[in-house]
């Protein structure tokens, strides 16, 4: 390795653009390798596919940790790779990891074509990954237009299950309608700026507003463009990032999806949505245009109420989560709204938290589903914590780590973003998010007491007698692959509550060059 | 100039009350298409305005996207028909609250 | 430490020990524990008299155990101040409590508590020692609270009784509600002085506002008034009997219900500071006297009477410290001790033949039967009566002269109607008990009391006759008060005497009361010249009034112990139920409800979802627009 | 040993999570080793919890035993350990209880005990951690993680309407927290703002100038949170129910050491933090916490639950704590942390003791019990030396706590001392009610429907006595001889009242009140 | 040049029209292809003759043509049960209006930038705008289109797994 390093100096453009795309690469040949296994009919119902997915992951991982240290820019400026998209790279490849992890079991158990479903997660991997890398606004639309058609074939996966059917439906009706909006945005923008080229327009953009001290002038006539362009633009954004109002698709694709899927959604569509949206806020939006911390500051508010309330009411596990996911997205951009370097790399270092709390209890939610649980609604989780120690026991604290409880990483990401958000003087927002996260708590907390303590009514689980056998880890049919996803969640989920430092060091990294763009 | 963006407006104005009013899944897609359509004539028009040619390649990946998203979209309503017998969206109603 | 600090300590020791060691093994020592408890506070005595000959020849002094409470400028030690006032005190209380030790080892044979019973009265004891010889309000306080709590134990020694038990809870409570009064009079006291040392308060006394000084000594009063039973706070002391007797003798008539005196006896620079709180101590003494010798008249059972007989006769003490005349207080303190005790014994004597029966109805003709009993107690009555040569002659008249020559006539005039009231009282309990027909159940086996029991008995009725002749030369002459005045030399002298009247004019209006009072009970009950029904009768209300304790333990359910109840059940059920609590459900019932809303929004129809998105859309834009 | 004593708070606070992992092995099925274990190895901490007060200097304010290292060096969070005085006996008392606690359960916890103890032994951890911690974001993760074992302690072995309690205690509390949360995070800012330093570090934020405007209302935040873990009227309602539905070791711990952070909080945290405001605002808090001793000793009079009274008589005493704390005087607040300390003690032996009679009688109705103490004389007489305790029987720890209070406090608020004073009459009524209905008179009910229990009811066991009998001891080493433990407490808050003192208000507002020149 | 622009205008926005208010959703789909040629105009109006053949070829040719096989496979304009209610006909022609409005709102003022680029009609004109078209579609933009090719992909696999009955 070191003696390929000073190579890459020497190297022609072409061959620097291949460079800055190589984990994405790597990524999208696997999803063709898996992909062909489907030509033959033995290999394909083994399990090669899903090593071999996970291999692709691992190998992209190594690319990236490899590639780190790097500024590069290819493709004559449309993706880029910084110290930014390592740490979402890598956050995305953990999150993809994940899924793939929990999807053995899943697929088994509702026999769903496999090699197609590998392939489709590492396509959609890829597609996040070059959402956060891309670095003009047709790479931004192309690459969220990919990742959205892989979440909804993989949202409609199951077939013949109405459910399944219904959400990719949903999803992709709204979705598609929310593109629309992002792409008649960019008209405008274009209009406004005449560039497409995020670096370009950053640029531009700065001229006007610091280069010539009286901008307005220069500004009018085109601020209107710039405003209903961005404004446009970012209801396509804000609709990935599930925020109220534009949540609606959330619930019911999270509720219908494979689980697994609804994983992938709520951590990697998340954080690739954000990520991008981060990016394209500090170099778009922040530049005093006009003042968006206001939309989002109400935007932000909303999406944790509703998500908080609409979920304390929630019968279904899934479904609690995808509310949650939306307030939690409301707590994601309260880090962008506080901004600055301390915010932006509060806002990663929160990303990083969520994926590994929000893919655990899906996991956990996995297993569940593939045990002897009727269905996901919480009244069947009575007393499970006496059959499964150690899931419940990890179950819980990803619950306490989505409610922000210290000793997991939820709190010390509630911490950074809200202390980020106070410093900009955003007091009312952070006081009305830890509001929410106060009775937020209920929520998850109901689902701990149904776990834990069972009462007599609603069990129809003969666990709370304690048959007791199950001291171990690994119980009956639950396959090792989702147990270490349970283990990877536990291990960072509680070593970035315990000592975050190293993380936040990764997070401010990652942020320093955002912030150098 | 402006004309072409208005009439562009109008069209995705229309495409919306398309989505916003239709139940066939069918028009709605229609009236989804239409919407993209919009953008694209509105791309064109600012690009031959500042005579630039980006916005001419963005609508070529628009039709990409779009016939992409055809091909998927009219799959799950085939499926989604094969299930409900019908194409009317009230009747995707299973998942709420 | 030298000797008389050793002794000083080693007198609380063996009692405190004592308590330790019979709760504790006392299951093991049977009935020993009686008589080692007995031993124990004997010692006590004895040790308490070598201390009072120690102090009696030389002079008093103080001594600290150990620091106590050291908290910023508070600095408080276990120590003690050892005068004459409170050798006299340690061996009034040692020497009682040994007497009344050895009467119970009798009294309290077969019951099953036995040990419990030393230990606790152990216990008591080292409270009172502690209380008497504590160098500092706080220390004093302790164990003001400490011989309260005693009081609780004992009173509801036989806890099956809920009238026991409710008796030593009204007991404690009561005493409470004095308490509070005399806390707060030691806050106000720490806040002018800075310290609750008795030396540094009294120093600082003549320097401070008198407004001050009597704000203190009514509080302070406001303690004895609980601790003494006085009126309004005299409610507890009736009840108490419910208690074995020999505890009655000993707490409720002997030393704990006099500490309030010895108390303002112990404050008499702040008392003396200030005539308006001596002034209220005189006159809730001289009303108390009264009061609770009206409500005697009229009592069936015996001990109730002797308990009222004791809360009237606190009442003369107070009058005597409420007019400056400490040492008279002190000396009726002394006297009242030994005849009081020694009239509860005797009672309790008589309970023991009878198995437990109080009702002077069904009593009678126990003279015959009891000789030793009937003797004694009529030697308590006549020292009770103020007949001469018994103590309570010498010790009341003494009090009585005082506050006639101190110009207080009313308060002496209502003092000789009361001392008049408590001959009849007591004589008419006598007379119905030993002299008049009896009304005893034929199957009941009247006896005497053992001797072990009747000794003490024996002991206390020859100081009762003789322990008056202390007061001899009459008034300031006293080998008593010449004793103890070295102690008061420091009290203001805000009550000169106006008057000199001498002493036998006002000692033959006493005894000529005490000896009319004797002689209508001796017409109603032995001669039967007056029908008692009939004067009952003709005094309806009045009788009823005294009958039923002036109805003052209804009116304090009525007005405080009802209402409050009601008010507390209010608070509870309305306030902290419905509103607090309800306030914090309904807060988390309202976001259920929001919820309920919320997720209406989420209906399952993709269109209103588009509508939403749409919604969303068209008002970001309008926010923009309208800014 | 050199490495023990330097490090000795770090391995006081992790030695139970390390028993968790000695306990995680044992095979669920063997109840007996698993408890036998916890409570051998939370008498080892509470041994070693020794050391603490063996080694500490009693002359200084300075905070003993530091530890320091860096945490999250982007927030200034160090790990940052210390004790004075306070926390101290704070520390003791919690491994106490932790033991006494767990040694109490014995009878009642039967269901899943390997969870029961490791819960047990997690919240220790914590508990020891919150007390130690001198840095404020590890204090507020101690802090708020605590609540989590309790929850369960009380959800899963609780009675009753055991998970409306646990939910309620929980949410309650997490409410106030994140209030407080929002407070902290805002004093840090404005630490950065005025230094440019980002730091938890409290002593440093000691000295952080915040206008007075703003320290009101980062009081008000931080009031909230302490205020409702004390529990301050109208705060409390969360704890009749946790205290009520808890395991008697849930009820012990909550009573004996949770209520305390409150308290604990606002004396470390609160008040120096933002002097101006705390001096601003003493005298509306003082007003709550005298309505609070009272409206808790009024409710508790007429509880029909046995539990629901001891649980209402802690809102009680915590009134008296928190009018001690306020009164500002030294006196008073030495009362205060005494008190704290009884408080523990006493509570918690009442909450042992109401636990064995329920476990022998299975009902804690008033009415349906009575007639006990024939049955079980050791128990009635432990019972009630607990009861005098708690009523304030001089000669008995809770008497000194509550005097210096009062005494304390008549300076600074005298009318309401006067006031607080009559709690003390009312303690007496609740408490000996209780005690007379429940021990001695036979119960209300005719028919009686516990007889078959009464008769059955056997005196307290060894393990049981071993259980109470350093709570006994305690109540009476700390009524006659407070000196060991005051004189330890004493040099902390004369310091704390020195950092009061340094601002300027505090003079005015001495003026005001007294009419002294002399303070 | 004016005369057409409006003609089209008219075109498309009539289509438009129809394509949402026609009951049979092949009649829609008629009209829409209609209004996909007025927009064809629209783009050789503005120089962008390349654009205009594609719009042809991929919308109404391939799209559409999807559209009504799908149309005809499901038979649904024979069973043409879908109904519309009034309110929400009514909210959506409101919201409709009010995106409308603001979106005119913010565009009244006409566009100001000053064109930027070399492109301008004549430069087109000269190199041919397929040309130019290619030339930027293989440089600048590779990256997208290959991205696009491989999302075209993975949308025929899409259409696969849910069109087919059985796996």
């Amino acid at each position: 390795m070191h003696n390929i390093m000073p190579a890459i100096y020497g190297l022609n453009s072409l061959e620097k653009s291949m460079l800055s795309i190589i984990p994405e690469a790597v990524v999208i040949l696997f999803a063709f390798i898996v992909l062909f296994l489907t030509f033959f009919e033995k290999i394909a119902k083994s399990k090669n596919s899903y090593y071999l997915s996970l291999i692709g992951i691992a190998f992209s991982i190594l690319y990236v940790v490899m590639l780190s240290g790097r500024n590069l820019t290819g493709f004559y400026g449309s993706v880029v790779f910084n110290g930014y998209d390592v740490f979402l790279f890598i956050a995305i490849l953990l999150s993809g990891f994940l899924t793939v992890l929990v999807s053995k079991d899943y697929i088994e158990n509702f026999d769903l074509p496999y090699p197609e479903f590998y392939s489709i997660i590492l396509f959609g991997i890829s597609a996040m990954m070059f959402l956060v890398a891309s670095n003009n606004l047709i790479m931004v639309f192309i690459s969220l237009e990919f990742m959205s058609i892989c979440s909804y074939i993989l949202t409609g996966y199951i077939r013949g299950n109405a459910r399944s059917t219904e959400a990719a439906l949903k999803y992709l009706i709204l979705g598609t309608f929310a593109s629309a909006f992002l792409i008649f945005g960019s008209v405008f923008i274009y209009a406004a700026v005449g560039h497409l080229n995020l670096n370009s327009i950053h640029t531009y953009l700065e001229n006007i507003s610091y280069g010539n001290n009286g901008s307005a002038s220069i500004l009018s006539g085109m601020g209107e463009y710039l405003s209903i362009g961005l404004l446009l633009f970012m209801v396509g954004l804000a609709f990935k990032m599930s925020l109220f109002p534009f949540h609606a698709w959330t619930p019911d694709a999270y509720d219908g999806a494979p689980t697994p899927i609804t994983s992938f959604m709520a951590t990697g569509i998340k954080i690739a949505a954000f990520a991008v949206f981060l990016r394209i806020y500090v170099l778009i939006y922040n530049i005093n245009v006009i003042n968006f911390n206001d939309i989002l500051w109400v935007l932000a508010v909303l999406s944790m109420t509703f998500g908080n309330i609409a979920a304390i009411l929630s019968a279904n596990v899934k479904r609690l989560l995808a509310y949650s996911s939306i307030a939690q997205a409301g707590y994601i951009l309260i880090g962008i709204i506080g901004g600055g370097f301390y915010g932006y790399s509060g806002t990663l270092f929160y990303l990083f938290t969520y994926i590994f709390m929000t893919a655990g209890a899906f996991a956990v939610v996995i297993i569940f589903e593939n045990s002897d649980i009727a269905s996901l609604d919480i009244k069947n989780l009575s007393g499970i914590a006496y059959k499964y120690p150690f899931i419940s026991a990890a179950m819980a604290l990803f619950m306490l780590s989505l409610a922000g409880i210290p000793v997991t990483g939820g709190f010390m990401g509630k911490f950074y973003v809200f202390s980020a958000a106070v410093k900009s003087g955003y007091y009312w927002l952070v006081f009305i998010a830890l509001l929410n996260s106060a009775f937020a708590a209920y929520y998850y907390i109901k689902i701990i007491v149904k776990m834990y303590m069972p009462v007599k009514e609603d069990s129809n689980v003969s666990c709370i007698a304690g048959e007791g056998k199950n001291y171990g880890i690994v119980n009956g049919n639950i396959s090792e692959g989702i147990i270490l996803a349970v283990i990877i969640c536990l291990f960072f989920t509680l070593i970035m509550g315990v000592y975050p430092q190293i993380f936040i060091n990764f997070a401010n990294y990652s942020a320093a060059s955002l912030a150098s763009l | 100039m402006n004309n072409y963006l208005i009439v562009a407006g109008i069209i995705f104005c229309i495409g919306a009350l398309g989505v916003l009013m239709r139940k066939n899944l069918i028009i709605v897609f229609m009236s989804l298409e239409l919407m993209f359509n919009a953008a694209n004539l509105g791309f064109v028009a600012v690009s031959n305005r500042l005579n630039l040619i980006s916005g001419d390649i963005f609508v070529i990946f628009v039709m990409v996207v779009a016939a992409a998203e055809a091909a998927v979209a009219l799959g799950i309503i085939v499926a989604f028909y094969r299930e409900k017998g019908t194409v009317d969206m009230d009747k995707a109603n299973e998942l709420k609250n | 430490m030298d000797f008389k600090t050793t002794i000083t300590w080693l007198i609380p020791l063996f009692p405190l020990a004592g308590w330790l060691l019979w709760g504790l093994f006392g299951r093991y020592l049977k009935g020993f524990s009686g008589y080692l408890a007995s031993a124990f506070i004997g010692i006590s005595f004895i040790l308490s008299v070598i201390l009072f000959f120690i102090v009696a020849y030389s002079h008093g002094f103080t001594d600290t155990l150990y620091p106590w409470v050291h908290a910023g400028t508070l600095k408080v030690g276990v120590s003690a101040v050892i005068d004459r006032l409170s050798v006299i005190m340690l061996v009034m209380v040692t020497g009682v409590s040994t007497l009344v030790h050895i009467y119970s080892i009798g009294y309290m044979q077969d019951d099953k508590g036995f040990s419990r019973y030393f230990s606790f009265l152990n216990l008591f004891v080292f409270s009172m020692i502690m209380l008497v010889i504590s160098n500092n309000v706080l220390l004093l306080y302790v164990f003001w609270e400490a011989v309260g709590f005693c009081s609780y134990i004992l009173i509801g020694f036989w806890y099956e009784k809920k009238s026991a038990s409710d008796a030593g809870k009204k007991a404690f409570i009561v005493n409470r509600v004095g308490d509070f009064g005399f806390a707060t009079g030691i806050f106000l006291l720490f806040m002018t002085t800075k310290t609750l040392n008795y030396e540094k308060i009294f120093a600082m006394v003549p320097t401070m506002p008198t407004l001050t000084v009597t704000v203190i000594a009514l509080l302070l009063f406001a303690g004895a008034v609980g601790k003494s039973a006085q009126f309004p706070l005299h409610v507890w002391l009736p009840d108490a009997m419910e208690g074995p007797t020999p505890v009655s003798a000993l707490i409720h008539a002997a030393t704990m219900v006099t500490a309030g005196v010895y108390m303002i006896a112990r404050f008499h620079v702040l008392f003396s500071y200030s005539p308006t709180a001596s002034e209220v101590v005189l006159i809730v003494g001289t009303f108390t006297a009264f009061f609770a010798a009206f409500i005697a008249l009229t009592q069936y059972d015996i001990k109730r009477i002797v308990a009222y007989s004791t809360v009237s006769q606190l009442g003369y003490m107070f009058m005597a410290v409420g007019i400056g005349s400490y040492t008279a207080g002190m000396f009726h303190l002394i006297s009242h001790a030994i005849f009081k005790g020694l009239l509860f014994l005797t009672a309790g004597s008589v309970m023991h033949g009878l198995s437990g029966e109080l009702d002077l109805r069904k009593m009678g003709g126990l003279y015959s039967k009891m000789k030793t009993t009937a003797i004694t107690f009529i030697v308590g009555g006549l020292a009770l009566s103020g007949i001469p040569p018994f103590s309570g002659f010498f010790s009341k008249d003494a009090i009585l002269a005082d506050v006639y020559n101190k110009g207080y006539y009313f308060a002496w005039a209502v003092g000789e109607v009361a001392a008049l009231m408590t001959a009849f009282y007591i004589f008419r309990l006598i007379f119905l008990a030993f002299f008049a027909e009896s009304k005893i159940d034929k199957g009941l086996h009247v006896h005497e009391s053992p001797k072990i029991m009747t000794i003490p008995m024996i002991i206390m009725a020859v100081l009762a006759s003789t322990i008056g002749f202390l007061g001899i030369p009459p008034l300031n002459h006293s080998v008593f008060y010449k004793f103890l005045h070295v102690d008061f030399q420091n009290a203001k002298n805000f009550a000169p005497i106006v008057n000199s009247m001498p002493w036998y004019v006002l000692s033959s209006i006493s005894v000529a009361a005490g000896l009319i009072g004797i002689y209508i009970a001796y017409l109603l009950y032995i001669k039967k010249a007056i029908d008692p029904e009939k004067i009952k009768n003709m005094f309806k209300p009045v009788y009823e009034l005294s009958y039923n304790k002036v109805y003052i333990d209804e009116i304090y359910d009525f007005l405080i112990v009802k209402p409050m109840l009601v008010f507390f059940g209010f608070l509870w059920k309305v306030v902290d139920i419905k509103i607090i609590d309800g306030a914090v459900n309904g807060i988390a019932g309202a976001f259920g409800n929001f919820s309920v809303k919320a997720r209406k929004i989420q209906n399952g129809m993709l269109m209103s979802y588009i509508l939403t998105l749409s919604i969303g859309v068209a008002a970001v834009l309008f926010y923009y627009f309208i800014r | 040993m050199a490495f023990f004593m330097k490090y000795i708070l770090t391995i006081l606070i992790f030695f139970p999570t390390v028993a968790v992992l000695i306990l995680l092995p044992i095979n669920k099925k063997n109840e007996g080793l698993l408890r036998n274990v916890a409570t051998l190895l939370s008498l080892i901490e509470f041994i070693a919890s020794c050391y603490l007060f063996r080694y500490f200097k009693p002359d200084t304010y300075k905070f003993q035993f530091i530890e320091k290292f860096n945490w999250i060096q982007s927030f200034g969070a160090s790990y940052f350990l210390g004790i004075d005085g306070i926390s101290l006996f704070l520390i003791l008392l919690t491994t106490l209880l932790t033991f006494v606690s767990l040694l109490s359960s014995y009878r009642y916890i039967k269901d899943h005990v390997k969870e029961f103890v490791i819960l047990m032994l997690l919240l220790e951890t914590f508990m020891l951690g919150t007390f130690a911690a001198l840095d404020v974001l590890l204090f507020y993760v101690f802090w708020e993680f605590m609540l989590i074992p309790m929850y369960f302690i009380i959800g899963m072995w609780g009675t009753g309407k055991r998970i409306y309690s646990a939910v309620k205690f929980f949410l309650y509390t997490l409410a106030g927290s994140l209030i407080m949360l929002f407070g902290i995070i805002y004093i840090f800012i404005i630490h950065y703002q005025q230094t440019g330093n980002f730091t938890f570090n409290l002593i440093r934020l000691y000295n952080t100038n915040i206008p007075v405007n703003l320290q009101i209302l980062l009081f008000i935040a931080l009031f909230l949170g302490f205020a409702i873990k004390v529990p301050i009227f109208p705060f409390h309602t969360w704890l009749p129910d946790a205290h009520t539905e808890a395991p008697t070791a849930g009820s012990v711990i909550l009573a004996g050491v949770l209520l305390k952070f409150g308290i604990y909080g606002f004396f470390r945290f609160a008040i120096p933090l933002l002097p101006d405001a705390a001096l601003i605002l003493a005298p509306y808090i003082v007003v709550i916490g005298v309505i609070g001793i009272l409206y808790g000793a009024f409710v508790s009079i007429v509880q029909k639950d046995l539990k629901r009274l001891v649980a209402f008589s802690s809102v009680s005493h915590m009134g008296f704590i928190m009018v001690g704390l306020f009164a500002f005087t030294a006196i008073s607040i030495n009362g205060a942390v005494y008190q704290l300390l009884n408080h523990g003690v006493d509570t918690g032996a009442l909450f042992l003791f109401v636990g064995m009679i329920y476990e022998r009688m299975h009902t804690r109705q008033i009415k349906d019990l009575g007639g006990i103490a024939k049955k079980a004389p050791i128990l009635t007489v432990l019972f009630l030396t607990s009861v005098l305790a708690s009523v304030g029987l001089p000669g008995l720890n809770g008497f000194i706590g509550e005097f210096l209070i009062l005494i304390g406090s008549f300076r600074s608020y005298p009318v309401l001392t006067i006031i607080a004073t009559s709690g003390i009459i009312f303690a007496a009524v609740y408490l000996l009610w209780m005690f007379q209905r429940v021990m001695f008179q036979d119960p209300h009910d005719q028919i009686a429907p516990y007889d078959h229990h009464l008769e059955f009811f056997d005196d307290m066991n060894l393990r049981e006595i071993i259980t109470v009998l350093p709570l006994i001891i305690l109540m009476f080493l700390m009524g006659f001889y407070p000196a060991p433990f005051l004189d330890r407490i004493d040099p902390s808050v004369l310091h704390f009242l020195t950092m009061l003192n340094h601002h300027k208000i505090f003079y005015n507002a001495i003026k005001i009140k007294t009419g002294l020149s002399n303070a | 040049m004016e005369a057409l622009f409006y003609i089209f205008a008219f075109i498309a926005i009539f289509s438009a029209l129809m394509v949402i208010s026609m009951k049979n959703p092949l009649t829609s789909a008629l009209y829409l292809v209609l209004c996909f040629f007025a927009l064809a105009g629209f783009y050789v109006l503005l120089d962008m003759q390349f654009l205009a053949v594609m719009q042809i070829l991929v919308y109404a040719g391939a799209i559409m043509v999807l559209v009504v096989l799908v149309i005809m496979l499901l038979n649904i304009s024979r069973l043409n049960a879908v109904k519309t209610d009034f309110h929400q006909k009514i909210i959506g022609i409101i919201i409709a209006i009010v995106l409308f409005g603001e979106i005119v709102i913010y565009t009244v003022n006409g566009m100001t930038k000053k064109p930027t680029g070399i492109f301008t009609h004549s430069v087109i004109n000269k190199i041919g705008n397929t040309q130019v078209i290619g030339n930027f579609l293989f440089t600048k933009y590779t990256l997208s289109f290959e991205i696009a090719s491989i999302l075209l992909f993975v949308a025929i696999i899409g259409a696969y797994l849910f069109a087919k009955k059985k796996l």
